[in-house]
This record gives C-alpha cells, sequence and structure tokens, in this order.
C-alpha cells in the first residue's frame, strides 16, 4: 500500500499541512482530514458543482482534484468566503432573496459565484446563468439565484 | 371553522423576514447528515444487483468478512424474516415484508442496483474492496420493464404472493397486477353520445427521478442497551423510526432519530434504505458506530423514482363547449413492489373540471425497476399531462381560448369530483382568471416556430399529526421546537405564525427542529403539510401560551385572570399593559418559567389549484424546445411567508419542465439502467431557464385559522401538459411521450399529419 | 331516538354489489352504524371495507369531505356524506 | 477509488522514464477530469499517476507565425480559450474547447487529455481535424507525429503504444480566406455530452464567392471521430450557395454510422449530421468573410 504523501497548502488563507493517500480526492480530505464540511458532495464527478472550491483562483470542482495536487497552492473554501467584519455580499444576497432552499448546493453556487464576480464583477443574467450551469439546484428553478448574484455585483 | 383572514390586520405572516438559519446555510456551517463524524466511526459500502430480475442462489460473505479492515457484513439472513401485513410507516401504507425485502433482497433480486449485502469497514475504501470479495450467485430471470407487458398473462411474475386487490377482494392468481381501482359517475354512454366533438389520445411517460442534490445517507449507533441512535437525511425522523423498528423488530422507543439537515427530498426521503443496514452493522461491529453514504449511482438505481406510465384518455364537448362526458384509464409503474401513486393520479386526472359524466380506472402494476417512492404530487403529473393535453385539443377543435373552455367548465364550491365528493371552497376558477388577466397572456407572442401553452393542475394537499413547544426566554424571545424537517424554509414559516399569533417580531423566535425524543410525534415533511399542519400546531401552541401569559399579568396585576386581555402583542386590563416582552421579564416574579405545547391532527386540509402559461421556441432541424417566458398561477389560500412560497413554485416548475424535455430512466434490454450520473440524467440547468414567473392568487382556506393550503406539489403537475401545448402551437405536432426530449420531437415532426 | 340519516357514496368497485346504486341512505349515527347497514342491505359489503374490527388500512375515510381519524367511531349527522377512497400519499 | 503512487516528474524525458519503468500500468494526469472519474468507477487501472503539469513544455500554449500554435498535452481548457493567438487565429478550436464542460471543467481538463481519452463525442476532435492539427508524441526511444485524425483507433482506444504520451498538439497557421467552426447539438444548454459534433474550415477565393478548400469533421456518429474527406473535397472549387453545402452536408451524413445509445438515437443522430454540417459550414464562411450567393 502506498505511503501517505504529506502536502502544504494554503487554504482559506492560512497554511495547512496534511497527510494524504495519493487516491483521496481534495474534496474527500477537505472534509475527512480537515473537517472542513462545507463543500459537499452531490455527484462525486464533476456534474453538480456542490463541491466547488476556488483553486489558484480558479474554480474547481473538489471532487476532479487529487489532494496531492494543491502541494503548494491554495485553496478558498465556502468557509473562507466571509470576512471577519461579516457576511461576503454574496452570502448576505443570497439570504435576502431567498436564494436557498434545502441550502445543500448552495456553498457550491456561493464559492461558482465568487469565483464569477472575482473576474466579471458586472455580468449580464445571461453570464450568470452560463457560468452556473456547472452547478445543479433542485429547489429553486435558479431564479432567486440568478437575482441574487445579479443584486451582489450591483452592490 | 372560523378563520383570522383579515389581511390588513397581518403584522408578521405576508412579509418576509429573513430565514433563521439562513447564515448556517451561505457559510457551509449547516450540517448535513453525511458532516456527522462520530468517534471510532466505521464507514459502509452496499452491494447491489447486476441483475434486473434474478433468483438469490447462494451468498458467500466469508471472503469479505476475512478482508483487515472490515467489521461486520449482513445481507437479509441479519434480518428478521417478515410476514406480510400492511402497515402505515410514515410513508403511506407499505407492506413491511416488501419493505424489508426493498433494503435488502432476500430470494429475489427485483431490480438494477437492489441491495443484497452491506459492509462497515475502517474506512469507505476498504468497505468497497470488501464488496468485491462477497460472493453472489444468481440465477437470472427475464426482466419485465413495461406495465402492459407486465399485465399480459404468461408474463413473468416478480412476486410469487401478490394478487390483484379490488376494493379488498383478491385475485386468486399470482400477478403483477397489485391494484385496480375505478371511480364512475353519471352515464358515461349518454355523456359521448352528447358530445359534439371527442377527442381520445394514449399517452406514455417514462420513470424520472426527484434529483435531490444530496445523497441519502444513515448513521447509527447501537449501544449494548438496545438502544440505538440514528443520524439521517429524512423527511420525517417519527417515520424512519417507525420503519427501522418495524423492519428489526426492535420497540420504537429503543430509536432516537436525530433528523439533520436535508439536501432535498421531494418525496424521495420518507421511506428508509440506509438507517436500518446502518442499525444492523453497528450492531453486528461491535457497537461502533457506522456512516453509510450513497454515491450519485446508488441514488439514480436504487431509490426514488416516480412511476412512468401508460394512460388514455376520451373528453367530450357539447358545441356550446361544456365537457360531456370523461373516461381515463391510467396504468402506473409500481416499480419492484406494490404502491404506486395510480391513485393520486386518478384523483388529480380531472379534478379541475365539472364532470357529469366519467370514468375513471387506474392499475397498480410491479415491473423490474426500483420500488417507486412519492414525488411532489405523485402520480398527478403524468395525469395532468394526459388529461391538459386532450383538453387544449377540445379547446381547439371548439375553437376556444384555452383558459375560456376552462373557465367554462372549471370547478367550484359545491361541484361533485369523480370519485363523488364535493368540493369545498377552492380557487381553481381565480387562478383561470388571473391567468386570463396576466401580463403574459396578455402580450401576444410573435416569431417563427414559437407557441403558447396553458395547464390547469390540482393537488389534494394533506394534514397529518403534527407537534410544537414553546419556552419563553428572559429577554422576550421565544424558543420553538417542532418537529417538522425544514427542507425550504418552514423553520421559518412557522416562527413568523408563532409571532403572529404572539405579536412579537419574526426574528424573536428561534425555531429548533428536535429529534424523535424532544417532541412530540410529528409527520413528515412531505403532502405539503408543514406549513398547514404544523403551523396549525403552532398557532394552538401559541394560544396556549398565551393563557398561561395571561395568568402570569394576573397575578402581576393582582386582578382576576378573566379581567386580563390580550391583542397585538399586548396584555392589558384596565389601564394596565404589558407588552410581550415586558411581561417575559417578569416571569420569575410570577412562579417561574412559562413553556407551552399543542398536538394537532388537523382535518381541514385545502387542495391546491394551478394554472401555467408557457412559451417556447422549437428548433424544427434539431427538435430542441427552449423555454422563453413561464408564468405560474396558483391558489396558495394564504402565503405566509411568500418569498418561499413563490420559491417552491418555481422549484416546482423547474422540476416539471425537466420532467417534460429531458428527464427519463432509460434501461437497456436486460433491465439495466443506462443513465446512472447526473451527466446522464438530465435535469435543468441555470442556462436551460428563463425567470419562472409566479402570480400568488389567495383564496383562504377556510380549514387553516390563517387560510394556509399546502403550496409545495401542486406547481410540478401542469408543466408537462403547458409545454405540450405549446409545442402544438408552435410546430402544429401533439407530443404524446414524456419527455418531449429533442428525438421525439423531430419524429413527431417527420411523421407529421 | 331518532336516528340520523347520512349518505353513504358506494365506491365504484362495489356497486356490482348494491345493484349499481351509487349512493344510499342508511339510518346510522356513526361509520360503524352505516357499514352495519350497508351489510344488512348489501350483505358481503362489510368485507370489503373492513378487516375484522377495522377500516381497511389501505381505505380513507372521508366525512363531509374531510379525512375522518375516528373512522368507525367517527360520528354521522343527518346532512353527512361518507365517502371510502383508497388512501393516497403526498411528496 | 483504487491506491495508487503518485509522481510529478519536472521533465517529458522523465516522465518517459516513469512510463517505461511501469509497464503499461501507468496513468498520465492533466486536468484529470476523464481520469479521475474513470480510476473511481473502475474504467482504468492504474498503479502510478504521474502528473505532467508540472512540465512548462506540456503546459504551455505557444504561437508563431510560421510553425503556428503548439498546446502543450496539460494546458487547460481555460488557458487555451484564453490564448489572444487561439482567439485570433482558430475560431473553431475555440468555438469547441469552450464547450467542453462548465466553468469548473474549463479551469481542469486539458484539450490533450480530451484527445488522448479517444471519446467519439469528444469535442475538441473535430475542430482539430478541421484545422489539421497533429498530435506530437514522445516514447521512451523517439518521437513521432500524427495527424489527429489518425490519432483515435476506438472508444477509449488512442494510437499510442506502450510507453508513449502526447507531449503537445501543433496546429497550422490558417492561410487565406480562413474560417472554421465547430458546432454541437447536446439536450440541455450545458454539461452534456454531444450527441453530435460537426466541425468545419474553408478557405474562400478573394471574392469570397467560391470555395478553394474545405474540411469537415463528424463527432459521436462513428466509434471514433471522422473527417469527412468525400464532403470536404466536394465543396473545394465549387461555388459558396446553400446547394452546394447542402450536398457537403450529405455527404457527410453518408459516412455516420451513428449507433443508438444512452444519449441519442440512431435516427435523431443521423438527421442532426446534416443539420449541424450545414449550420458548420455556414458559420465557418461567414467567419471567412464570405456569404451565400443569393
Amino acid at each position: 500500500m502506498p505511503s501517505k504523501t504529506h502536502v502544504t497548502a494554503t487554504i482559506n488563507g492560512e497554511e495547512v499541512e496534511f497527510l494524504c493517500e495519493p487516491h483521496q480526492s481534495l474534496l474527500e480530505v477537505l472534509r475527512e482530514t480537515l473537517g472542513l464540511m462545507g463543500a459537499k458532495e452531490g455527484c462525486n464527478n464533476g456534474n453538480c458543482g456542490s463541491c466547488n472550491v476556488i483553486l489558484e483562483g480558479r474554480l474547481v470542482n473538489s471532487c476532479l482534484v487529487l489532494a496531492v495536487e494543491i502541494q503548494g497552492k491554495s485553496v478558498t473554501t465556502i468557509e473562507g468566503i466571509a470576512t471577519p467584519e461579516g457576511l461576503h455580499p454574496l452570502q448576505q444576497k443570497f439570504i435576502e432573496h431567498a436564494a436557498l432552499q434545502c441550502g445543500y448546493c448552495t456553498p457550491g453556487f456561493i464559492v461558482a459565484a465568487k469565483a464569477l464576480l472575482d473576474q466579471n464583477p458586472n455580468p449580464s443574467e445571461h453570464e450568470v446563468r452560463e457560468w452556473l450551469a456547472g452547478n445543479l439546484c433542485r429547489c429553486t428553478g435558479y431564479d432567486r439565484i440568478v437575482k441574487a448574484v445579479l443584486d451582489a455585483a450591483d452592490s | 371553522m372560523a378563520t383570522l383572514d383579515k389581511p390588513s390586520e397581518y403584522k408578521v405572516i405576508g412579509t418576509s423576514p429573513l430565514r433563521h438559519d439562513g447564515v448556517d446555510k451561505v457559510t457551509g456551517r449547516a450540517a448535513y447528515g453525511a458532516d456527522i463524524r462520530l468517534p471510532g466511526m466505521l464507514y459502509g459500502a452496499v452491494l447491489r444487483s447486476p441483475h434486473a430480475h434474478a433468483r438469490i442462489i447462494s451468498m458467500d460473505t466469508s471472503e469479505a468478512e476475512k478482508l483487515h479492515g472490515v467489521h461486520a457484513v449482513i445481507t437479509a439472513k441479519d434480518f428478521p424474516d417478515l410476514e406480510s401485513r400492511i402497515v402505515e410507516l410514515g410513508e403511506g401504507l407499505v407492506n413491511r415484508k416488501y419493505q424489508s425485502n426493498n433494503i435488502l433482497a432476500r430470494d429475489k433480486v427485483l431490480y438494477f442496483g437492489h441491495a443484497v449485502a452491506a459492509v462497515a469497514a475502517t474506512s469507505l475504501h476498504i468497505a468497497k474492496e470488501a464488496l468485491d470479495l462477497i460472493r453472489v450467485e444468481y440465477e437470472a430471470l427475464d426482466p419485465v420493464m413495461d406495465v402492459r407487458k407486465a399485465m399480459e398473462a404468461g408474463s413473468p411474475i416478480l412476486l410469487d404472493d401478490l394478487r390483484t386487490d379490488e376494493f379488498g377482494k383478491k385475485g386468486e392468481t399470482p400477478t403483477n397486477i397489485a391494484g385496480h381501482y375505478k371511480d364512475a359517475c353519471g352515464d358515461i354512454e349518454k355523456g359521448f353520445k352528447e358530445a359534439k366533438f371527442i377527442v381520445e389520445r394514449e399517452f406514455v411517460t417514462k420513470m424520472v427521478h426527484q434529483g435531490y442534490i444530496e445523497p441519502q445517507n444513515a448513521t447509527a449507533q447501537y449501544n449494548p442497551d438496545g438502544q440505538v441512535a440514528i443520524w439521517c437525511s429524512t423527511q420525517g425522523a417519527f417515520g424512519v423510526r417507525e420503519q427501522v423498528a418495524e423492519i428489526l423488530e426492535i420497540p420504537i422507543s429503543n430509536i432516537r432519530v436525530i433528523p439533520m439537515e436535508i439536501g432535498g427530498g421531494f418525496g424521495g426521503k420518507i421511506g428508509v434504505y440506509l438507517e436500518p443496514l446502518a442499525a444492523l452493522l453497528s450492531r453486528k461491529s461491535g457497537y461502533r458506530p457506522v456512516k453509510l453514504t450513497m454515491d450519485r449511482s446508488e441514488v439514480l438505481a436504487a431509490t426514488g423514482p416516480t412511476s412512468g406510465s401508460y394512460i388514455k384518455v376520451k373528453m367530450g364537448a357539447d358545441a356550446n363547449g361544456k365537457i360531456t362526458a370523461a373516461e381515463a384509464l391510467l396504468i402506473y409503474e409500481a416499480g419492484a413492489y406494490p404502491g404506486s401513486p395510480v391513485g393520486a393520479g386518478m384523483g388529480v386526472i380531472f379534478a379541475p373540471y365539472r364532470i357529469e359524466n366519467g370514468v375513471i380506472e387506474g392499475y397498480d402494476v410491479v415491473v423490474n425497476k426500483p420500488r417507486t417512492a412519492a414525488y411532489r404530487a405523485p402520480g398527478g403529473t403524468n395525469a395532468a399531462f394526459a388529461a391538459e393535453t386532450v383538453m387544449d385539443e377540445l379547446a381547439e377543435k371548439l375553437g376556444m381560448d384555452p383558459i375560456e373552455f376552462r373557465l367554462l367548465n372549471g370547478a367550484q364550491e359545491g361541484d361533485r369530483r369523480v370519485d363523488g365528493s364535493a368540493y369545498k371552497r377552492i380557487g381553481y376558477l381565480e387562478t383561470l382568471e388571473a391567468a386570463k388577466e396576466s401580463a403574459h397572456y396578455k402580450t401576444p407572442l410573435s416569431g417563427p416556430h414559437t407557441g403558447r401553452g396553458v395547464a390547469s393542475g390540482f393537488w389534494f394537499n394533506y394534514g397529518g399529526k403534527s407537534s410544537a413547544s414553546v419556552s419563553v426566554n428572559k429577554d422576550g424571545t421565544v424558543s420553538l421546537l417542532e418537529g417538522s424537517v425544514d427542507i425550504g424554509g418552514t423553520r421559518t414559516s412557522l416562527a413568523m405564525q408563532l409571532a403572529e399569533t404572539l405579536g412579537i417580531p419574526a426574528e424573536d423566535v428561534r425555531p429548533v427542529v428536535a429529534d424523535t425524543d424532544s417532541i412530540g410525534y410529528t409527520e413528515g415533511t412531505y403532502g405539503s403539510r408543514t406549513t398547514f399542519a404544523t403551523g396549525w400546531a403552532v398557532y394552538e401552541t401559541a394560544r396556549d401560551l398565551i393563557e398561561k401569559l395571561k395568568e402570569r399579568a394576573a397575578i402581576l396585576w393582582e386582578v382576576e385572570k378573566d379581567k386580563v386581555t390580550f391583542e397585538s402583542g399586548v396584555f392589558s386590563s384596565g389601564d394596565k399593559t404589558l407588552t410581550f416582552k415586558e411581561l417575559a421579564e417578569k416571569l420569575d416574579e410570577t412562579g417561574g418559567p412559562v413553556v407551552a405545547s399543542a398536538a394537532v391532527q388537523p382535518k381541514g386540509y385545502g387542495p391546491g389549484f394551478a394554472t401555467h402559461i408557457v412559451d417556447v421556441e422549437v428548433d424544427p432541424e434539431t427538435g430542441k424546445v427552449q423555454i422563453l417566458r413561464y408564468t405560474a398561477v396558483q391558489d396558495v389560500g394564504k402565503a405566509i411567508y411568500p418569498v418561499y412560497v413563490e420559491s417552491q413554485i418555481q422549484g416546482g416548475v423547474a422540476q416539471g419542465i425537466g420532467w417534460a424535455l429531458n428527464e427519463e430512466y432509460l434501461y437497456d434490454e436486460q433491465g439495466r439502467l443506462l443513465n446512472t450520473s447526473l451527466l446522464d440524467y438530465r435535469m435543468p440547468v441555470a442556462l436551460d431557464l428563463p425567470m419562472i414567473d409566479t402570480i400568488l392568487v389567495e383564496v383562504a382556506n377556510p380549514g387553516h385559522p390563517y387560510g394556509v393550503r399546502g403550496v409545495g406539489e401542486v406547481p410540478i403537475v401542469p408543466p408537462p401538459a403547458a409545454i405540450a401545448n405549446a409545442i402544438y402551437r408552435a410546430i402544429g405536432v401533439r407530443m404524446t411521450e414524456l419527455p418531449m426530449s429533442p428525438a421525439r420531437v423531430v419524429e413527431a415532426l417527420i411523421h407529421k399529419p | 331516538m331518532t336516528k340520523t340519516m347520512p349518505t353513504i357514496f358506494i365506491p365504484t368497485p362495489l356497486r356490482e354489489m348494491t345493484g349499481g346504486k351509487a349512493s344510499v341512505v342508511v339510518s346510522a349515527s356513526s361509520v360503524r352504524e352505516a357499514i352495519q347497514s350497508l351489510e344488512a342491505e348489501f350483505p358481503g359489503i362489510r368485507d370489503r371495507l373492513c378487516e375484522g374490527n377495522h377500516i381497511r388500512p389501505n381505505i380513507s375515510v372521508f366525512v363531509d369531505g374531510q379525512v375522518s381519524h375516528l373512522k368507525m367511531r367517527e360520528k354521522l349527522s343527518e346532512k353527512s356524506e361518507v365517502h371510502f377512497v383508497i388512501a393516497i400519499s403526498g411528496g | 477509488m483504487q491506491s495508487f503512487d503518485y509522481a510529478t516528474p519536472k521533465s517529458a524525458e522523465e516522465v518517459a522514464t516513469l512510463l517505461a519503468g511501469k509497464n503499461g500500468e501507468a496513468q498520465i494526469l492533466a486536468g484529470g477530469t476523464d481520469l479521475l472519474v474513470q480510476l473511481r468507477e473502475g474504467r482504468r487501472q492504474a498503479k502510478l499517476v504521474i502528473d505532467i503539469k508540472n512540465i512548462p513544455e506540456l503546459t504551455q500554449v505557444t504561437f508563431d507565425p510560421q510553425n503556428g500554435l503548439r498546446i502543450g498535452a496539460a494546458a487547460s481548457c481555460f488557458q487555451i480559450c484564453s490564448d489572444p493567438n487561439v482567439r485570433q487565429h482558430y475560431p473553431g478550436l475555440v468555438d469547441a474547447v469552450r464547450l467542453i464542460g462548465g466553468v469548473q471543467i474549463q479551469n481542469r481538463a486539458s484539450v490533450g487529455g480530451n484527445l488522448c481519452n479517444a471519446s467519439p463525442a469528444a469535442d475538441s476532435i473535430p475542430a482539430l481535424i478541421v484545422h489539421e492539427a497533429v498530435c506530437h508524441i514522445t516514447g521512451s526511444n523517439e518521437t513521432r507525429t500524427l495527424p489527429v485524425e489518425e490519432f483515435c483507433m476506438a472508444p477509449g482506444k488512442n494510437a499510442m503504444r506502450p510507453g508513449e504520451f502526447l507531449t503537445s498538439i501543433g496546429v497550422p497557421v490558417p492561410q487565406g480566406n480562413f474560417g472554421a467552426s465547430y458546432l454541437r447539438f447536446i439536450p440541455r444548454s450545458e454539461m452534456d455530452i454531444a450527441v453530435v459534433g460537426a466541425g468545419a474550415s474553408v478557405v474562400l477565393n478573394a471574392e469570397g464567392k467560391q470555395f478553394v478548400s474545405a474540411r469537415i469533421a463528424l463527432g459521436a456518429v462513428a466509434p471514433t471521430p471522422l473527417l469527412a474527406s468525400d464532403a470536404g473535397a466536394f465543396l473545394a472549387g465549387k461555388a459558396v450557395t446553400r446547394e452546394n453545402v447542402r450536398e457537403a452536408a450529405h455527404r457527410a451524413q453518408a459516412i455516420a454510422q451513428p449507433i443508438t445509445d444512452l444519449r441519442g438515437t440512431a435516427e435523431h443522430r443521423r438527421h442532426l449530421c446534416a443539420v449541424l454540417v450545414e449550420r458548420a459550414v455556414g458559420k465557418a464562411i461567414e467567419r471567412a468573410g464570405g456569404q451565400y450567393a443569393q
């Protein structure tokens, strides 16, 4: 059996060290090893977006990244979106617009939306829908999610 | 029934406070079932059948048991061998033997993905490795995948002991037909004779899944004293407790179910799959906690779905547009064990209309597919797809506007359904009027290959048992314990009813969803019942609390209790007044803490009606249908928490659109499910949909103190029919099979008469 | 004591036992009595509705359009309407 | 997922050495969007996973006007689409690469991986074919170059021998009045595998009224992506008319051997071939500055 690999990475701004096996996904290590439960497993093959994190500034599905791959890299999870001052505007707008029902897909959507606004602070409705097409929500019909993202972009 | 329906006087109801669990859910802190971690916890995995229909000849688990890290392996032999008996297990009625066999197959596997064994090990990787070491010898049998074939004489039989039930009369020979039902009124032959136009069509729909994003999960901790705690994702904790007790034959008092946050259910998380396995694995592995989670392919292959169906509808109307007769045959797939929602489909199919001469016949048929579970207005969407398409065609033949045709025939208070029962106050006609007056309907649609469709829908809604208890805090806030799992904002819709009754802000209520040892019995979050029934429990609790607080005010003011009045959050007696908050601060001076509770089983649930309008554009070369605009009009009784009422409607519409256009279970000839991922089970993505407009019509339900009707289910009923009707207006073909996928649209165009 | 005379709607599959009658007025002050009256008039019908002393588990009783939780024990009034329907569950 | 070792070589030579030592039991990891799913589902096996993303020459996208474009095998779709030279010269490739998965996949998946995975429905392959791309392959002893249309052998199987790996994809500089496009049909608007894909490139004469040459390629209608040579050849020298394009579309359709599977029916696929080729050629004509003769 392969021995465990030592990985050093920056997660939500803090340097983190952990041991993992090469076959473990970043999602698995975030949840099972690091206790960061905000990223959710919905499909475990890149089709639902519930496990979205930002890796080196780019949005990725953490189920499709090996934990060993993040050596020396920086990762932002849903737990790192709010600031010490309070909620991120996206988080606030998701609550205000009732952009969630069960809330399971919500962390993935917020992380994805943050990645969008980081690179396009003023997206159109179509751009928001296109960007969020990799995130599945079964409760809301997306209507309020799209409105929340557009409103957060405005504020 | 008295109603407090004076909208202008409501201070909390009808407003939009921020949901109480909002921050937890946008920061990733909300704890869902799979987020639980216990010391010494083992991880489980389930071995599933590669066959759709096979006899289990033998099973050998010895190699798996020897694998380092494996702590327990279970098969159906570890389950009590239950006798057939119909029981109410918090998800409607089920045969306990069948439910047990569905959770772990005993003699036969009846669908691809049917569970046959489970393992607990120190890691998920080891557990999965162990599954590969379990040897199962099968004798493959011919699968039965189509309901009409399953009904034929000579079809392979799934369940040797199954006999057709016809309202209390059992058939005598083995069959795949579990139930045969019939409703009739008037004189159907006479009705068709009076018709000037008659439309008759056959419809086929495929099995579809609820598609909740959170896979099923369950964690169990068995103790040597026989007590077991279960943490899981469920729509109803008490239902889980009953099902586990029945299947494992242990007393309910030995089971505590802690409902975790739930990532969607839509009916699919009422019945249990993993909970009894986790409990048994925990017991067998030396009382270590065991966590089981499904992956997406397991969810699709072995949980949910709702029935595919074959439906025939024949309707006639006279020259004036009055419906003279309506006849329907509904055959629904139950999946591997009896229990399709065909009865509900029969109840939905002509529900919006005055039918003087009607016949509705239904069959519940087992096939080699997963045992169906409830899915949002179960059975309703299939039925409405058929009837509302025929309605559209009749309107066309009559040269009438489809809304006018429905207005002419729409049911109202006092009208009888085909099953003979009479409607109380309902708001169907109001939804039609609102649809007719909507900006959407009044805006002409233009452009090549575009079309507008209209369809209506009905759902019964439900009441059921609910409990609530509250305690008053010194700072004037109120803690609310309730047993309804919050899938879509019900903590707040319940807190709002409490706040309204107590005259305090919704923010001053702290709602908590409690486990089965901490609150009175409460049925699951299903049947569009939570805001209605648990809302009623909360209302009764508040009334009880007010009486108790009046006593405290009386003590404080040294007057008789009946001299204390309460209105809009203020207690008064003569010129003395205390707000709720002021009185709360003084409880210690008047006898200490105050708590109140109530348990209810309200009967006055009122049905919901909806009318939807949709514009589509069809690409006639590829067959792709784009939804351009959508408006859903619904009688919601009274919208307690309007933003979440709207969101329920939008979500139901989105699921209905998915069902209409792309979602379906695809099986190969051996009965193996082909599309077991969210890539190939095509639910709508954000780019597929437009904004979904809603119009809330409020015809107060006379059976609820605040006029609440259920709202969650009816919005999934009209969409496929509305879209089919829109496609017809766009390209001139009647689509009679769901989903109306691009391939089917192109095929229909090629064969266009 | 004068008996009340509620109307019992006969489920379609049982109308073969009532000579096609869709509803019957019986003398009864509870659902139990109504079923007894039906049985007296249409022998065998009780078995289709009941299992032992209870309404069959897959049959819901509606009195005046509201589901009855008391089932056999539900009281009936002069104008009561009783329906027996196959139980339905929701999502 | 099965257990494996993980290596992060710093050079192509190192990759070749690692591959040679593992005798077919190693898998190359670039974006991982196919590989990790296949390993998890047991559709592929690995004792060693070789992550090639730390090797500069395998991750770069470079362009020069003489030799054209060189896409490192591990370059992500996002990286490729953001490259100004790619956007300027290779419109068909941009069309295709933008369609591979959602944003999350775009940021990881590589065109090299899309190619090596050899799916009949891979979006990038018909686009690469119409852009006349070639595969640069390295083994332990030699390097070789193969046209993209010869790279796929069967679903999931490519032309590389044990010990070989893809280092880069070369795409020549388009000449003359060039236009290219790629279109696919999917039932949803995103997050689907192509039911049918069609790529087209055209070179028009100076007036934009006649085809100098054309290439047409199809995806998801045969065990491998197809170059519809006959359809392309038919257009050469012909006037830019809708009739001619339709004829080319029918010739392309004629070589399709579609099957019915969970993603589409054979009938629908055959039908879509003609529809998509016509649309793809039309778009390529437009991009080449031409238009249909009235």
